[in-house]
């Protein structure tokens, strides 16, 4: 059997395969439908300070080769979440990721502390890339030096393993990657869904609520998986793929442009049987490639890179 | 895996079929749904009712086709398998002795009723049932359902916008008008089911409340999770947000905050 | 018959589609299947001051949804273009758009001076957002002010209507816009291709032979939608929608959400058709809807945005 | 708009479609290729070789299933429409008098060779058809080609990886001792055509080299346009950069330059 553990910083998952984060919510929803047994970790619901009512409906709308969601980061807040939902979230038997989002930097820190002060989290994933929540004209994951505030801020709160994830809405998304790192993230999910929308021409209105939102699913994959290709070359801590997942072919494809592990999300809601499919389409290929352990796929692909390009510059 | 033993067209827009599924697949109530994955194109898996599920390991869906989703899957051959997961969603209530279960579907919101009526009528309930449609082609549906029995136990009436079949108007005037009828019954009140276009809806959730008569609709949303993980198809409530999928498909009217839609 | 005319500075065509740049090559190749009466002008190949070879194969990988391209802007350089490839561009019978690219801002001038000089041209469309072209970390077409410099120059190079081409690889789209409309741009078009990439994983390389390449087709259709819609409520110049059309409902889209104009371009490769399909269908919408002119259409989904706003802030 | 009037099933992964074309179909020209639309969910037609034209009105392809255009290709029914652009590219250059045509087809290769050889041979033109594969199985597509004639006019051999038919090993190894044959024979001199794998043609292009033989390939590389619009689908020659759709997909073989590729 092909050894498919994964290590993120203090965490170490049976395999690298990861639940995105809103696409789960805190777990035991989709108890019934996905083996939480065949997966590395689960990143919950976003989890703000206050409770979020969320977006007004239609949050979801599909167009071809993805999904727009606007969910607004509905959920109930940090003070339900400890009290009454960790109790449910614990019941999953996977490790368990807190995904946070603040909207200063001290929020940032004390959503960080106060999840990761519990025994059931594992780690936590700090979201600031929700294309959702509107600010300035330059928004903060557009922002290296405001990034690094966010990280070092939620990194003095804990010596559990954190997780930055990344937004592909930037022209310099390794900026961005390089100030979460210096500033102490463990590992950097790359990344978050594009900002799109569409219009009901019929309806003469967008088809969100929100009239923008996020596009995850296939159509997103060349993006973030470009974006794992750039940063992997430049930072040394590792990297979660996320965005279109659905096949274990798609996986691969993260792991050897530098990925360490991968999200699945939108892939879900066709097929929860999706990851442990994924799992087992990860060892059919080690196996058959005669490759003993996942971690030694990671960046495979620029490797090749690298050989093609000594062979060529070698002439 | 359920397999799609029966594929039937009622009418070029409506399907009618049954599948066969698994022996772990659980007996489902009124009310709720499935989610079929008709194509591997497609991101999301569509909703649809449970039509039927009289016999043991047989599901039937009733089916108006709309877009990719729902054209693919009436393009399947009968023998061929199909991803159905469910079934999702809670239920409706048990009218009590002495209610007439009133049952009011707009167009194919039949689909969301039919299992519902035959259940009813099954265990001997009063059951109207009335159905709405915009022309008397599109009212094959009621053939779907329970008939009319002598004794008025089921009664069963239709409207059509064009007038070319039973009441000329919509189903709500036929439901006011069968309110008013059942008034005059002093033993039986009535106990409202709805199921069809959210301005219907709308109406009918209305006519219950200024009546005071206790009143359920099956709502429609776009889904993607089925379970309430992704809080995508909410709608508003008293209480705030709800998801369709999980805490629905079924609400009390009372409860829901309909909103003012500007293009229904 | 709807009036389906649409103007661009001092451009005016007969029809709002525009035939996209680096699609149609320079006209001729695809005259025995494209019906160029239908469309309202086409956008040549993007010409450099020098020819340039282009990258490596494989250039193209389709995606789900879309096509990564990776040409790298193989073009016969201004000077073949003017002597050789100009008669042939003006055998097409619609409005000519000459498509531009320089490494400088000077080079970005003596382009557009020396395409719009000749009387077959009608306008010029800088491309500053091609993404493959490699430059500095901070992308010129995510940079404001690099922008405004590029469009001021070109523009005091001529009289004709300068389009000003627009990356969605940014953060902050609507700054570049507005500087481009203050630096003397006629029309935005919005927007080029999303960077990405994909990979082979038997072969255990990049699916592109530039590793990386542009993501156009329907995958691209909700973000640069969404690039319009942002942009559209600030500048009061045309906008030009661009990414993924491929029918008339998605053209609708893009006028709904404000633009005057759409380009289509990987649409064309499935069904060299389209653009007349897609008038067709402009035309079958404003009749059943009783508009008049096609400009009455732009930004419509805005405006029934703003009424419900209005509506719902009086109640 | 062409319609698929015949739907031959070879093998389990290679097809024989005959499609009516319209009558504005200019009548192809051997080494020419169509672009065919299969399935609306993709974005890019599939280019196939145009496998035979005898008979006028009637496009032949030999299609080899891949991917999922060639799949949903291989499940459209026989009298559907499939919109088929074409034909487009270049053509093979003629045999001149004193030469024999050498055809060399690795796999499905002989889709774009078998066009050649049955007009070659309709012409009466002194052929040698060679063809390999992995194994006997595949070599069912032989069949579809001229037969050998009694005056060696038309000769065939066959190649398979494995030895389970004909020579045992690589179809150029087979070109080797075909030419070396023909050289004792003084009047005709070999003309190459070839057609395969990236690997079979640089080897074959080697030999030609070696020996001096004139030698054309047709070259696949994934398309868009078709029309040498794009500039997508570029191989390096000699003289820079030039597009397989509309400088191809026929080059002569010493204009190439042909990477050492890595993953061959
Ligand atoms: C609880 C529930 C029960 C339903 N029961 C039935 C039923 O028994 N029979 C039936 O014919 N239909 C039913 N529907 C509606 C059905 O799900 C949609 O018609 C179907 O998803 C449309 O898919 P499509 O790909 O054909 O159309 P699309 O091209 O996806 O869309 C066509 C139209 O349908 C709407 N739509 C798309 N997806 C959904 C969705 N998930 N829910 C609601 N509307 C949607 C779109 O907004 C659009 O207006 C039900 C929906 C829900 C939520
Ligand atoms: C001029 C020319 C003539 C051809 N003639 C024939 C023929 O007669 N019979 C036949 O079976 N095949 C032929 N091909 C190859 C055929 O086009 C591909 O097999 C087909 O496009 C694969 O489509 P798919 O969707 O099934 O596979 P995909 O899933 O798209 O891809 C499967 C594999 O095919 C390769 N491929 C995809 N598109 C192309 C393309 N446009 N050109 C070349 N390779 C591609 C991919 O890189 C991949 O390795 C020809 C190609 C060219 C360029
Ligand atoms: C319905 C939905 C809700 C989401 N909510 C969140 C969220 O709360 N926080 C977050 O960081 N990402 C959220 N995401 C983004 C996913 O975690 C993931 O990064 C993205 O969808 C791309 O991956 P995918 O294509 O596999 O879905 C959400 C995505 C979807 C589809
Ligand atoms: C093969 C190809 C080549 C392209 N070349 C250019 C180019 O030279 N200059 C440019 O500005 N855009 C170029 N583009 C981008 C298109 O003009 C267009 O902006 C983009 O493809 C999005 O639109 P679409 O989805 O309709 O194709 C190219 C696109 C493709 C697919
Ligand atoms: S569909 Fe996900 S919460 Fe209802
Ligand atoms: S496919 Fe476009 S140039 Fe060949």
């Amino acid at each position: 059997m092909p050894d498919l553990r994964a290590t993120l910083g203090r965490l170490r998952l049976c395999n690298p395969t990861v639940l995105a984060s809103g696409t789960v919510g805190y777990g035991p929803e989709y108890a019934s439908l996905i083996d939480y047994t065949t997966v590395g970790a689960i990143v919950t619901k976003t989890i703000t300070p206050e409770p979020r009512a969320g977006n007004a409906p239609p949050r979801l709308k599909e167009t071809p080769g993805g999904l727009l969601n606007a969910i607004g980061l509905e959920n109930v807040g940090l003070e339900r979440f400890l009290s009454e939902k960790l109790r449910e979230v614990a019941t999953v038997p996977a490790a368990l990721i807190a995904s946070v989002a603040g909207f200063t930097v001290n929020e940032y820190a004390e959503l960080t502390g106060a999840v990761t002060a519990r025994e059931e989290i594992d780690a936590v994933e700090l979201n600031i890339s929700c294309p959702n929540v509107e600010r300035a004209r330059r928004p903060v994951w557009d922002d290296p030096e405001a990034v690094a505030e966010i990280t070092r801020a939620a990194r003095a709160t804990t010596e559990k393993t954190l997780l930055l994830k990344l937004s592909p809405n930037t022209a310099d998304i390794l900026s961005v990657a390089e100030a979460g790192e210096a500033a102490g993230a463990d590992a950097l999910v790359v990344a978050n869904t594009l900002s799109g929308m569409r219009i009901d021409v019929e309806a003469g209105t967008p088809s969100l609520g929100n009239t923008t939102g996020g596009l995850s699913g296939r159509a997103l994959l060349p993006v973030n998986l470009a974006n794992v290709w750039k940063i992997a070359g430049s930072v040394s801590i590792p990297i979660v793929g996320s965005g279109g997942i659905a096949d274990p072919g798609d996986a691969l494809e993260y792991i050897l442009a530098g990925a360490s592990a991968v999200q699945i999300g939108t892939a879900l809601f066709a097929d929860p049987e999706a990851p442990g499919r994924i799992v087992d389409g990860l060892a059919e290929y080690m196996r058959a490639h005669d490759i003993e352990s996942i971690e030694g796929c990671t960046g495979l692909a620029r490797k090749e890179k690298e050989r093609e390009w000594q062979r060529t510059t070698a002439d | 895996m359920a397999r799609l033993t029966r594929k039937v067209s009622i009418d070029p827009r409506n399907y009618l079929f049954t599948f066969e599924v698994d022996r772990r697949f659980p007996k489902p109530l009124p009310g709720q749904f499935v989610q079929v994955a008709s194509s591997i194109e497609l991101t999301l898996r569509r909703p649809f009712s449970v039509a039927g599920a009289s016999r043991p390991g047989e599901v039937e869906l009733l089916v108006e086709l709309r877009g990719k989703g729902t054209r693919t899957l009436a393009a399947r051959h009968e023998g061929s398998t199909v991803s159905l997961l469910g079934p999702m969603g809670n239920t409706f209530s048990e009218p009590s002795t002495g209610e007439v279960a009133v049952l009011v579907a707009g167009g194919i919101g039949v689909a969301g009723l039919r299992y519902l009526a035959h259940e009813l009528a099954e265990e001997g309930k009063r059951l109207v049932i009335l159905v709405g449609a915009r022309t008397r082609d599109a009212l094959l549906l009621g053939d779907l359902l329970p008939s009319a029995t002598e004794d008025d136990r089921v009664r069963v009436a239709f409207s059509t916008d064009d007038g070319s079949a039973g009441h000329w108007g919509t189903v709500c005037e036929l439901l006011e008008s069968e309110l008013d009828a059942l008034g005059e019954d002093r033993i039986a009140s009535p106990r409202l089911y709805c199921c069809g276009p959210p301005a219907m809806l709308r109406e009918a959730a209305a006519i219950a409340a200024a009546r005071e008569i206790p009143c359920e609709v099956l709502l429609e949303e776009i889904m993607a999770c089925g379970t309430g993980a992704c809080r995508g198809c909410v709608v508003m409530t008293k209480h705030g947000y709800r998801t369709v999928c999980s805490d629905g498909p079924v609400f009390d009217a009372a409860e829901l905050v309909f909103e003012e839609a500007p293009n229904a």
